[in-house]
C-alpha cells in the first residue's frame, strides 16, 4: 500500500519536474535544466520516451522468463504471467513507437527513418504481434501455453543479434549511435546535467514500479478469471 | 525382477475439463489389464499416456523390472495397436516395417518382417503401397508393426476394429501369446473382445 | 562402453531414418518440391515483369534475391512437420523414436531442401536478372551457404510450432519473419558487399554473425523441441 | 489567456498530470475491487 502511494507521489513529481522546470541557456539554480541547442524544449521527451522503451524490453524479458518457468513446472499461472507481461509490453512498445514517431517528425523531419533504435522497436512490435497471433490461433490451453513459451524464448535469443548487426548496416539518429558527432556511448550519458539525471532515473524507477503494479493487477485478474471459469 | 507397469494418481485435463483423475493401477508380467469405458470416457487418452506419447496433467507412469531405460529402450518396451495410429501410406507394408525398425534405431530383419506379414495374412500384399489397403488390412499391418520388436508390453486399443472373423482369430492368438511373455493391456468397450483379465480400470465409474 | 556406443549408433540410425523417410516420401509425392519450384519461378518472373527491361541498382537486386528466397522458404519448409500433423502420423513417430531424432532428421531434411531452394533461386536469378553482378565470388558463395543453413535452422523449429498450432501455414511467415530478420539483414548486407567487390576480409563480421546465429538457433531449438513435440 | 499562450508547456503539464491521475485512480480502484473479489473467492473455497 505504501509502495503504491509512494509511486503516485513519485510519478507526479517526475511529471511536474520533467515538464515544469524551466530550461535556460546557462542554468544558475538547481531547478533549471540546461537548454540544448537544436533540441530546446523537445529534449523533455527523454523523461517519458526512454522509460516506455525500457519497459517494453523489460516486459519482453519477463515474458520469456515466465515462459521458461512454465516449461519447467507446467503451472498455468506462469503462462498467465508470461502472457500478461507480453500484453503490457505490447502496450508500452506502442507508446514508445508513437511518442518516438511524433517527436521524430518535429526533430528529424519525418515520422520514420529506419534508424537502428527505430528498427529494433519495430522488430519488438513484430515479435509481440506474432506472439499474440500464435496465442489466438491455439485453442487448447496447455498447448497454447507451451507453444507461446517456446516462441518467446526463441525470439528472445535472436533479438540480441541486432546489437551487432545494426551498427554494421546503418548510421543512427539517436544519441549514442554510430555517427553521433559527440561520440558514441549509451543513451543515458547523453549531455544530461545532474538535475536532469535525477529526474530521468526517478522516472525510470517510477515507470518500472508502475509496470510491476500493472502486471500484478493483470495477473490477479487473470487468476480470478481462471478460477471462475466453469470446469466443464 | 518381473516387469511391472504402475500408474500413480494419473490425471488428465484438456482446457481444465477433467478427462479422468486418480488413476492408480498396476499390472505385472503375465497379467492382463483391461481399460473399460464408453466412447469419450478417456480410454485412448489413458492409453497414450501409458505408452508415453502424451504427458499426464498430474501423476506418473512408472516401469520397474525392465533394467536401465534410455530414450530408445523405453520406447522399445511398448507395442501399440490403435485406430489413431496412422501408417505412412505412400510406403508398402514391408517398407513400413523397415521404417519402424530404423526409427527405433534398429536394423530391420527382413525375414522376421516377412514372417510377421505371413502371420497376419498380408504377405501377398507386402510390396503394395498402404494407401490401397482396406481398413481391415491396415489393422492387420498395425499388428505386424506392433509385434516386430517383440515388445514386453503390448497395448491394444479397440483390438478388433475393422477385422473380419479370420482377423479376430489371429488377434486372439496374439493376445494369448502376449499373456505368456509379458504384459497385455486392452482398452475396449466390447467386453466380448477379451476373456481373461486380472486387472481392470473402469473409466465409466467416474462419469 | 558398448551400451553407450550402440545408443549413439541408434540415435544416428533413427535420425537418418526420419530424414530418409521424408526424402523418399518427398520423391514419391513431390509434396514440397513442386510448390517450391513453382514459387521461385513465379516470383522471379514477377520481378522480371516489374523491372520491365530496366535495370535496378545492385543493392536493390541483392535485397530482392533474399526476398525471393525468404518467401519460397515460407511456402515449402513447413511441409515436413505440417505433413505429419495433417496425416496424423506425428503420433506414430512419437511412439517409435525419441524427439531428438525427429528434430535431427527434420532439420537435416530442411537443410537439404533449403540448400536446393537457395541454389535454384540463385541460378535462375543470375541467369534472368541482368543487373545482378557478383564481384567477390568468395563472399557470395559463403553467404549463400551460411544463409541457407540459417534459414533452414530457424524455419524448422517455427515449422514445428505452427504444425502443432494447426494453423496450416498461415502463421508461418508471421512467426518466422522477426526470428529470421537478423539473418536476412546480415545476408542482404553481405550480398551487397559481394556485388560491390569488397575484399573477403570486409565481410568477416557478417560471417561471424551468421555462424553464431546458426549455432544459437540450433542449440536452443534442440533444447526446446521436446516440449513442442510431446503433448 | 496570454499567460497560457506563452507557456504552452504548462498546458501539456496539466494534461499529463491529469492523465496520470486518471490512470492512477483507475488502477487504485481496480486494485481494491480485485482485493474484495479475492477475499470472496478465498471464503468460497474454505
Amino acid at each position: 500500500m505504501t509502495l503504491r502511494i509512494l509511486l503516485g507521489v513519485l510519478l507526479t513529481l517526475v511529471i511536474v519536474a520533467a515538464l515544469g522546470l524551466p530550461m535556460v541557456q546557462h542554468p544558475q539554480h538547481w531547478y533549471e535544466f540546461p537548454s540544448i541547442p537544436g533540441l530546446e524544449e523537445k529534449a523533455r521527451i527523454i523523461f517519458f520516451h526512454v522509460p516506455t522503451a525500457w519497459l517494453s524490453v523489460m516486459a519482453f524479458i519477463t515474458s520469456m522468463i515466465y515462459g521458461i518457468r512454465y516449461l519447467r513446472r507446467k503451472d498455468p499461472m506462469d503462462d498467465l504471467t508470461s502472457a500478461s507481461a507480453a500484453g503490457l509490453g505490447l502496450l508500452f512498445c506502442v507508446l514508445a513507437t508513437v511518442t518516438g514517431a511524433i517527436w521524430a517528425k518535429f526533430n528529424w523531419g519525418s515520422y520514420w527513418n529506419w534508424d537502428p533504435r527505430e528498427t529494433s522497436i519495430f522488430v519488438l512490435l513484430l515479435i509481440y504481434g506474432a506472439y499474440f497471433s500464435l496465442r489466438a490461433a491455439v485453442e487448447v490451453e496447455e498447448k497454447r501455453a507451451t507453444l507461446s513459451s517456446v516462441y518467446s524464448i526463441i525470439a528472445a535469443v535472436t533479438v540480441p543479434f541486432f546489437v551487432f548487426i545494426m551498427p554494421r548496416i546503418m548510421t543512427g539518429l539517436h544519441p549514442g549511435a554510430k555517427g553521433d558527432p559527440d561520440g558514441a556511448g549509451p543513451v543515458i550519458e547523453f549531455k544530461m546535467s545532474l538535475n536532469m539525471r535525477v529526474v530521468f532515473f526517478s522516472s525510470l524507477i517510477a515507470f518500472t514500479l508502475l509496470f510491476l503494479w500493472m502486471l500484478s493487477l493483470r495477473v490477479r485478474t487473470a487468476r480470478l478469471e481462471y478460477h471462475h471459469q466453469p470446469k466443464g | 525382477m518381473a516387469l511391472r507397469l504402475v500408474t500413480h494418481g494419473l490425471r488428465k485435463a484438456f482446457n481444465r475439463r477433467i478427462v479422468f483423475e486418480n488413476i492408480d493401477t498396476s499390472v505385472s508380467e503375465g497379467e492382463t489389464l483391461l481399460i473399460a469405458g464408453r466412447n469419450g470416457s478417456g480410454k485412448s487418452t489413458l492409453v497414450k499416456i501409458l505408452c508415453d506419447v502424451l504427458s499426464p496433467s498430474q501423476g506418473s507412469v512408472d516401469i520397474t523390472g525392465a533394467g536401465p531405460l534410455n530414450a530408445f529402450t523405453r520406447k522399445a518396451l511398448f507395442g501399440l495397436v490403435s485406430p489413431y495410429l496412422q501408417l505412412y501410406d505412400e510406403f508398402s507394408a514391408m517398407e513400413n516395417l523397415q521404417l519402424a525398425a530404423a526409427l527405433r534405431g534398429l536394423h530391420g530383419d527382413a525375414r522376421i518382417h516377412e514372417e510377421l506379414l505371413a502371420r497376419v495374412a498380408l504377405d501377398p500384399k507386402r510390396a503394395d503401397p498402404v494407401h490401397g489397403f482396406s481398413s481391415g488390412m491396415k489393422q492387420r499391418l498395425k499388428y505386424a508393426l506392433a509385434l516386430a520388436h517383440h515388445p514386453r508390453i503390448l497395448i491394444l486399443d479397440e483390438p478388433m476394429s475393422n477385422l473380419d472373423a479370420d482377423g479376430m482369430t489371429i488377434v486372439r492368438g496374439i493376445m494369448t501369446e502376449q499373456r505368456t511373455r509379458g504384459i497385455l493391456v486392452v482398452a475396449t468397450n466390447d467386453l466380448s473382445d477379451i476373456d481373461v483379465h486380472e486387472r481392470k480400470v473402469d473409466l465409466n465409474v467416474r462419469a | 562402453m558398448s551400451v553407450r556406443e550402440t545408443t549413439t549408433l541408434r540415435w544416428i540410425r533413427a535420425s537418418l531414418a526420419v530424414f530418409l523417410k521424408d526424402w523418399r516420401s518427398e520423391l514419391r509425392t513431390r509434396y514440397a518440391m513442386s510448390a517450391l519450384v513453382m514459387f521461385v519461378v513465379t516470383t522471379i518472373s514477377i520481378i522480371l515483369f516489374s523491372l520491365g527491361g530496366e535495370g535496378a541498382s545492385p543493392e536493390v537486386l541483392a535485397g530482392m534475391l533474399w526476398v525471393v528466397i525468404f518467401f519460397a522458404a515460407m511456402s515449402g519448409l513447413s511441409r515436413t512437420f505440417v505433413m505429419e500433423e495433417e496425416r496424423g502420423t506425428g503420433m506414430t513417430l512419437q511412439l517409435l523414436t525419441p524427439p531428438g531424432a525427429v528434430f535431427a532428421g527434420k532439420l537435416l531434411f530442411n537443410l537439404v531442401l533449403g540448400a536446393g531452394l537457395t541454389l535454384l533461386t540463385v541460378v535462375l536469378y543470375a541467369f534472368f536478372i541482368n543487373g545482378f553482378i557478383v564481384r567477390t565470388l568468395s563472399i557470395f558463395l559463403l553467404t549463400i551457404a551460411l544463409g541457407s543453413v540459417g534459414l533452414a535452422a530457424a524455419s524448422t523449429i517455427i515449422a514445428a510450432i505452427i504444425a502443432r498450432a494447426n494453423t496450416k501455414g498461415t502463421l508461418y511467415p508471421v512467426l518466422s519473419f522477426p526470428i529470421l530478420l537478423p539473418l536476412l539483414m546480415t545476408v542482404i548486407n553481405a550480398t551487397r558487399l559481394a556485388s560491390d567487390g569488397a575484399p573477403l576480409g570486409e565481410a568477416a563480421g557478417e560471417f561471424q554473425i551468421l555462424i553464431s546465429y546458426i549455432v544459437v538457433v540450433i542449440t536452443v531449438s534442440t533444447l526446446l523441441f521436446e516440449y513442442i513435440w510431446k503433448d | 489567456m496570454d499567460f497560457l499562450a506563452q507557456h504552452q508547456l504548462y498546458i501539456v503539464l496539466i494534461i499529463a498530470v491529469g492523465i496520470w491521475f486518471g490512470l492512477y485512480i483507475y488502477l487504485f480502484r481496480l486494485d481494491g475491487r480485485l482485493k474484495k473479489l479475492e477475499r470472496d473467492m478465498h471464503r468460497e473455497q474454505h
